[in-house]
């Protein structure tokens, strides 16, 4: 039952192109297409899904419905909204950069949808089978911070500027320790090629083994979370997703209490819904790669292959709600502290730690390495995020608050 | 915060709690739908004043009397008065228009505290929307009147309240009549008892007509409380 | 192949005349961004697909920002026609670097003979191999680059904060 | 017709030539700094193609080489938009023609 | 230079002036408080005291044999100078002595300085002056000992002029200071004599050493080189010159009187036993070079006759306690340059032992005298002159008695220490020649005399100062004791029971001449009975004139004038400075002749050069005119440096095509 829907895919995919065998550019074309439409259309769904998805959480965390009016379970909310948006007037502010304030969007969903073609949604189902796929991916992923600056300067209106530098500043303070927690597991799977870390996370030998219970564990227990470097480089990666998505707790720069909506004040209509589309698409990526680094992409016990990564990623989106339900919102001066001077060492911290599991490994086999590496990794972690939080502890008023009455 | 953040699990925990338990637990999903559910009303809210009646007759059961003492004492004045009249047009203790413009009564509750007939009080009812906006919002007399029961049925403790001191009031000019008349009866005998003596010694013919006089008089302030023992009030 | 080939060109020269003939900084530095992607596409022609990586990555995501960071916090931007744009003698500076590029560097552009076949089509290079050999031979240089950026980093915060009592 | 090193060289050579046009006739620094990227990409780009058409490019000189230019490049905008920075505060203009006190 | 190892070498004896030499050090540096300072400084010198008996414990069982250690200290021009330590009878005896009588006077300068608030550089001084005496004593290299031999001059003069605030003490210091430079020089220049004729500065060098059998021999050999001498003669009289200088002999002796304005201790330790006794002891460890030649004995003889007789005649005349004392220590000085130039010629190496034996014997009843003398003056509230004193032995029974002891052994009271010593000198100048003899017979009366004289001034009548009389403590009283045990004692024990005559020279020493023994009994009674009948009943006080005086009046007030010793070096030596300053000015006026003429011609050449070639060529053609090129060039190219940035690009980059084109043109 293995990769059954993967394989079936391709063969659906090699059909349709063979179909124009005989008209070899527009074969080129449609070998294209295919590769990026069912993909666009996919995400644009699943970014309609998720808006639903997460303002029926929201609502359920705090014990209120949430939209159920249009719709069965207000499912057809987001088309809903797609038309308000639509027949919305897209306001321009009159000094502004036209151009460019009808680029900014444009400039923030290209890398969204370009980094969603990286994800190894199954085996052998890549969009853009790249051989160094992860490296493209960080790559683009810093160009969405050019369309963010390109927002916030276009729109003419210093809060959008203000917002816009702000992001952008956050955007570049996260995506060191972003690419550092990924070098962790590109050290350990040896290479920068998605499928190939996915593999480097099922354990080969249980696989073939024939037994069923093997196969089953086989698929899980590999993953990278599972290993202490791994679990913590996850924490890391997940956080600095958040804030490279500019997601719940770091959403500071279009966060309504702060600057108006920050660089996005000045956008109303279609451009606004690009935007919230690209942010989406942009989260789902990230969740996308995420799950590939360390959830063991589409390798799962039964339905491997294609379900298993869409019930990861829509997961790990689920979590960002989660979060959006709790958290409160960073300060600046927090949030950027929080990136240098926690995040960054550990990042790099954990790099030598996965290094030493590594040659761990090697020296006394992977269950001595896993119990160790747990043990130690996790508590030389441990101990480094707590001295560093000691370390950036802000002098709060430690005493018990001393009230007088004026005299 | 160290590397679990325990601080943010716990947090999550929460949300967590409240999400699932949102599910299947009643106070974790207090939304009330509103078009289709009504949510029944505190009864203690209030809103536009109504006028009470008792019994079943609208207009006879009326406890307002129009003695404009709410329209007077209303701050914006919202209340309109105009008092009734028989066929041969002399007043009647009943009014014939009774306005409130529902669009500027603040509902503070001014005109329960001086109506002196416990007759009007404030309604719980807030779905007072409606297209018109100057007539539309003006409630007349006819729409105003409501019935003793619906009284208790919004704010059954105070319509109770309101009951039982009428009730009193009643039986307290009930006590005092019969007192009166005791008091009288007792005077007439001790005043029947000297005039007697006197009498028995001055000539008992011409007192006797002064007797008699008196005990008339005494009659006629005893019939003068009976016609109105409703209306009086404390 | 070909085609690629000169649209890039032709996006590659048009940013960089653009980035030195708008008035307006910013959308210079933005055509400049648009420059260093088209350079990517030309790496990725040529099979340098880690350059164009790294290109996009530090070029257009990292000193594109620097840039704007840089107008940001220096000059008012747009809003004055008056301003001239050239130094003066701007006209021989000119001469001069054009005729760089006609007196000495077609010339020897074209009279230099130049084998077309290229041996890379056999064989695609990975990033891999190119780590190795950062790591095998060349491990000295990536530590010195590593110190230079370190050196750099702290340089650049010093010059940029030093003078901030004023 | 078959792209050639040629090709590649005569575009970075033009492309150099405009970097090098913008920065010996804009006043603004910044333009003068972007000018300057424009001349390393040029020089890289160079660099890159004579590794393509090179005899062995199994030996990955090429883009060795480029890295190290790349984060050379990157290193020295960075000090140079920090001088800038500085000389802004100092002069209170970015304009080149202010910024003249080694004058004699 | 094996300091530590205290079984094989004798290494370890540079230890005894080293201890010192720290202390000094320590106390200089750190100046502490007066009584830590005393207690450093007798501390050190305690355990120097020890080495020095563990050392006087080895050499006295076999007195021939001689131990030395040498190191080279430095190599100069192809030259390594030695120094060493040398270890035989004369060291053992004299380390003994001095650290002993060193050790008694620091503790009586404890208490005796205790009120001075610079006790702490006092003790200093000491240290330093007892490091230099020490050492002088152990060392076997001529440079090393006549680098100690300055050490002690310097302590000696820092010591005089301990309170440096009174003028008087001031000069004496200079005064002291300057005489036995000159006689330093002296034996400088015998020093650097021997060294040129040995080759050596080593004195005993297993063999090849200066005093060694083969180098004697060779120095003997040469014929007539001074004064009808030998070399050896000749650096022993250089060698003599020194040690008169130290000693304070008849020439030089001017300055030792004086040296009495430092405090008392002071002239105990440095004018009675020690410092005064280095030059007697540098002629006993040179002793055979004396042997070599004869005359210089007869030299060294007489210059101690004559210094025993004038200084004894002077102390007569003297009222200052302590000039006293400084004046009979001179004659008994003289006594043993006599006992060592007569001992010489009648004992060949016996001499040493009749010299030596009267130094220690005399240091220990003189340092006693000192001591004495420093604690009545003490008790009688400062008071020197002996004329305000009298009847102290009534009120200080301890110092007077120790004082008196010390009086009788000086006189050579029959069985004293002085008694033997003095014996033996008069026995060996008696066998030397007769004159010399009846010169130090004479002196020795003398001695007895003035002391008696003084002690009659002293302790008999009534206290003629003001204030009272008062018994000085016991920390004074108490070395008092020792010395005078040791002044009485000495002589008969050493002489009986330990033959301390042989063990001194190592040669078997024994001479016995019954008339000599009588003479010297007359000297010494006869003596003490002529100063008693003098001044036993005369009045004695301030107002009083001396007996002696009233009948020689004259010839009194010579002595009194010190024999007008002063005066006479006024007359001669200072005059010497007037003949040279006119000198000079002569000399000056030539030469201001000679000057002025040389200035007319150089000033011609100088004006000659300044309008020809100064003026034209350089000024105009050469550097000027270059300078002026080279500005007006500058300027053009100033025009470039104008600060505009891209206007040096521009120029860079045309320069880059230029050579683009050279280069194309030329490699087609």
């Amino acid at each position: 039952m293995n990769n059954f829907i993967d394989y079936k895919l391709i063969e659906l995919g090699q059909w349709t192109v063979g179909l124009f065998n005989d008209y070899p550019v527009v074969q080129i074309l449609v070998h294209l297409l295919l590769a990026t439409l069912p993909l666009t259309l996919v995400f644009m769904g699943a970014f309609g899904f998720s808006t639903w998805l997460e303002r029926k959480g929201l609502a359920r965390i705090q014990n209120r419905l949430g939209p159920n009016r249009v719709g069965i379970f207000g499912l057809l909310q987001p088309l809903a909204d797609g038309i308000k948006m639509l027949l919305k007037e897209d306001i321009v502010p009159d000094r502004s950069d036209k151009l460019f304030h009808f680029l900014a969007p444009v400039m923030l969903m290209v890398p969204a949808f370009i980094a969603v073609g990286f994800l190894p949604l199954g085996d052998g189902l890549m969009a853009l089978p790249m051989d160094s796929a992860i490296l493209f991916f960080f790559a683009v992923g810093s160009l969405n911070t050019i369309a963010v600056f390109m927002a916030g300067w276009s729109s003419r209106n210093k809060y959008s500027l203000l917002g816009g530098m702000r992001a952008v500043a956050q955007m570049i303070s996260y995506e060191i320790p972003l690419v550092l927690s990924a070098v962790a597991v590109i050290m350990f799977s040896g290479s920068l090629n998605a499928q190939e870390i996915v593999a480097s996370q099922q354990i080969q030998s249980w696989l073939a083994s024939g037994n069923l219970v093997k196969e089953f564990f086989g698929q899980i227990l590999g993953w990278h979370i599972f290993k202490p470097w791994g679990f913590a480089g996850f924490i890391f990666f997940f956080v600095a997703a958040l804030a490279e998505a500019n997601r719940s707790p770091f959403d500071l720069p279009e966060a309504d209490s702060e600057i108006i909506a920050g660089h996005l004040t000045e956008y109303s209509g279609f451009k606004y819904a690009i935007f919230f589309m690209a942010e989406y698409i942009s989260a789902f990526a990230i969740a996308g790669i995420a799950t590939t680094l360390f959830l063991g992409g589409w390798s799962g016990p039964v339905i491997a292959g294609l379900p298993w990564f869409i019930i990861k990623m829509f997961s790990l989106f689920a979590v960002m709600i989660w979060i959006r339900g709790t958290l409160p919102r960073l300060r600046v001066d927090q949030l950027m502290g929080y990136a240098w001077k926690f995040l960054l060492p550990l990042a790099i911290l954990n790099i030598f730690v996965a290094g030493f599991y590594y040659f761990a490994e090697q020296q006394f086999g992977s269950l001595a390495a896993f119990i160790g590496g747990w043990v130690i990794g996790f508590g030389i972690l441990q101990t480094a995020a707590k001295g560093l939080s000691r370390l950036n502890k802000s002098p709060t008023l430690d005493g018990k608050r001393v009230y007088q009455l004026v005299e | 915060m160290s590397l679990i953040a325990k601080g943010i699990l716990q947090g999550m925990a929460v949300t967590a709690k409240n999400f699932i338990q949102s599910y299947y637990k009643k106070e974790r999903l207090p939304t009330v739908e509103y078009p289709e559910e009504k949510s029944t009303v505190n009864q203690f809210t209030r809103n536009i004043p109504f006028l009470v009646y008792d019994g079943e007759d609208e207009i006879e059961g009326m406890r307002c009397t129009a003695c404009k003492l709410c329209e007077k004492a209303c701050p914006p004045q919202c209340i309109y008065i105009i008092k009734d009249t028989d066929e041969n047009d002399k007043p009647i203790k009943r009014p014939k228009v009774f306005d409130i413009d529902s669009s500027v009564c603040m509902s503070c509750q001014l005109c329960v505290e001086v109506c002196p007939f416990e007759s009007i009080r404030m309604d719980s009812e807030f779905e007072l929307s409606n297209e018109n906006r100057f007539e539309g919002l003006l409630i007349n007399r006819d729409e105003l009147l409501k019935s003793n029961e619906y009284y208790h049925e919004i704010h059954p403790i105070e319509a109770q309240e309101t009951d039982d001191r009428i009730a009193a009031k009643i039986a307290e000019a009930e006590t005092k009549k019969k007192a009166r008349e005791e008091k009288a009866r007792l005077a007439a005998e001790a005043k029947q008892a000297a005039a007697a003596m006197k009498a028995a010694e001055e000539a008992a013919a011409e007192t006797e007509t002064s007797a008699t006089e008196q005990a008339q008089q005494s009659e006629a302030k005893a019939e003068a409380p009976e016609d109105n023992p409703e209306t009086k009030n404390t | 192949m070909t085609v690629a080939f000169y649209i890039m060109a032709a996006i590659a020269v048009l940013g960089a005349v653009m980035a030195i003939a708008l008035r307006n900084v910013v959308h210079a530095v933005f055509s400049v961004l648009l420059f260093f992607s088209a350079l990517a596409g030309l790496f990725i022609l040529l099979l340098a697909e880690f350059i164009a990586v790294v290109q996009v990555l530090v070029y257009i995501g990292s000193v594109g920002i620097l840039m704007l960071f840089a107008i940001m916090l220096t000059t008012k931007v747009t809003g004055d026609p008056t301003r001239k744009l050239l130094s003066r003698g701007w006209a021989w500076g000119g001469l001069v670097s054009g005729a760089l590029l006609l007196a000495f560097l077609v010339p020897l552009i074209t009279q230099s003979k130049s084998e077309s076949n290229s041996q890379l089509s056999n064989f695609n290079p990975s990033v891999k191999d190119l780590g190795l050999t950062l790591m095998d031979p060349y491990f000295a240089s990536v530590g010195v680059i590593a110190l230079l950026l370190t050196a750099g980093l702290i340089a650049a915060v010093v010059a940029a904060s030093s003078a901030s009592g004023e | 017709m078959e792209i050639t090193l040629n090709h590649y060289l005569i575009l970075s050579a033009v492309l150099f030539t405009i970097g090098l046009i913008g920065a010996l006739t804009r006043r603004h620094i910044i333009i003068m700094l972007v000018c300057l990227e424009i001349m390393l990409n040029a020089a890289n780009l160079n660099l890159i193609a004579f590794w393509h058409f090179g005899p062995n490019p199994i030996l990955l000189h090429g883009p060795l080489f480029t890295l190290f230019t790349i984060a050379i490049a990157a290193t020295e905008a960075a000090l140079g938009l920090a001088l800038v920075l500085a000389i802004y505060r100092h002069f209170k203009t970015v304009d080149l023609e202010q910024v003249q006190d080694l004058k004699e | 230079m094996n300091l530590f190892n205290f079984t094989d070498s004798v290494g370890w004896l540079m230890w005894v002036p080293i201890c010192p030499l720290i202390a000094g050090v320590f106390l200089a540096l750190l100046k502490p408080s007066g009584r830590v300072s005393a207690f450093v400084a007798i501390a050190a010198l305690a355990v120097s005291l020890i080495l020095s008996l563990k050392a006087f414990a080895m050499t006295w069982g076999h007195e021939a044999q001689i131990e030395t250690h040498n190191f080279t200290w430095m190599h100069i021009g192809g030259v390594d100078l030695e120094f060493g330590m040398v270890l035989n009878a004369l060291t053992g005896s004299m380390l003994a002595m001095v650290s002993l009588i060193g050790l008694l006077i620091f503790i009586y300068s404890w208490s005796y300085m205790s009120h001075d608030d610079r006790m702490g550089r006092f003790f200093c001084y000491l240290s330093i002056f007892m490091v230099g005496m020490l050492g002088l004593v152990v060392a076997n290299s001529l440079l090393l000992f006549f680098m100690f031999w300055e050490i002690v001059g310097l302590a000696s003069y820092l010591l005089i002029g301990f309170w440096f605030q009174k003028p008087s003490a001031a000069a004496a210091a200079k005064k002291a200071f300057i005489t036995t430079r000159i006689g330093d020089l002296g034996f400088l220049i015998g020093l650097l004599w021997a060294f040129k004729a040995t080759g050596t500065f080593l004195l005993f060098d297993n063999g090849s050493g200066i005093l060694e059998t083969t180098q004697i021999a060779a120095l003997a050999a040469s014929e007539n080189v001074m004064f009808g001498m030998n070399t050896a003669g000749a650096i022993a009289l250089f060698l003599f010159i020194g040690a008169i200088g130290k000693s304070g002999q008849l020439p030089l002796h001017v300055w030792l009187p004086d040296a009495m304005e430092g405090p008392t201790p002071v002239s105990a330790l440095i004018h009675a036993a020690t410092m005064v006794a280095a030059g007697v002891f540098l002629v006993a460890r040179a002793f055979p070079l004396f042997i070599a030649d004869l005359a210089m004995l007869e030299v060294v003889a007489w210059f101690g006759a004559f210094t025993t007789l004038f200084a004894a005649l002077v102390a007569v005349g003297q009222y200052d306690i302590k000039r006293i004392l400084a004046y009979s220590t001179v004659s008994q000085l003289g006594l043993m340059m006599v006992g060592l130039g007569a001992g010489g010629l009648a004992l060949k190496e016996g001499g040493i032992s009749i010299g030596m034996f009267h130094l220690l014997t005399h240091a220990f009843f003189k340092a006693l005298l000192f001591l004495g003398a420093g604690s009545i003056i003490h008790g009688c509230n400062d008071e020197q002159d002996v004329r305000l004193m009298g009847g102290v032995f009534s009120k200080m029974k301890i110092s007077s008695i120790a004082y008196l002891a010390g009086t009788i052994a000086l006189c050579a009271f029959p069985f004293t220490s002085g008694y033997f010593s003095k014996d033996q000198i008069l026995l060996s100048a008696w066998t030397a020649s007769g004159p010399i003899f009846w010169i130090s017979a004479i002196a020795s009366l003398l001695t007895a005399f003035y002391m008696t004289r003084q002690c009659c001034y002293v302790f008999l009548g009534k206290y003629r100062g003001k204030g009272h009389v008062h018994e000085s403590s016991p920390i004074m009283t108490v070395p008092l004791v020792i010395l005078a045990v040791f002044a009485v004692a000495l002589g008969y024990v050493s002489e009986h029971f330990y033959h301390i005559l042989d063990y001194l020279s190592g040669v078997h020493v024994h001479q016995h001449e019954s008339i000599v023994v009588i003479i010297s009994w007359i000297i010494a009674l006869g003596g003490i009975g002529l100063g008693l009948l003098v001044y036993a009943r005369a009045k004695l006080g301030i107002d009083e004139t001396d007996p002696v005086k009233k009948v020689f009046p004259v010839p009194y007030r010579w002595l009194e004038n010190r024999l007008y010793a002063d005066e006479f070096y006024e007359a001669t030596a200072f005059k010497l400075w007037d003949v040279l300053a006119i000198l000079i000015t002569v000399l000056e006026a030539i030469m201001n002749q000679l000057v002025d003429f040389v200035t007319v011609v150089v000033r011609n050449i100088g004006s000659f050069f300044l309008n020809t070639i100064d003026k034209r060529v350089i000024d105009e053609v050469s550097f000027d005119g270059t300078c002026s090129r080279i500005y007006n060039s500058s300027q053009i190219n100033k025009l470039i440096q104008n600060g505009f940035l891209q206007g040096y690009l521009r120029l860079l980059t045309g320069g880059a095509v230029l050579i683009g084109i050279l280069l194309i043109v030329f490699t087609r």
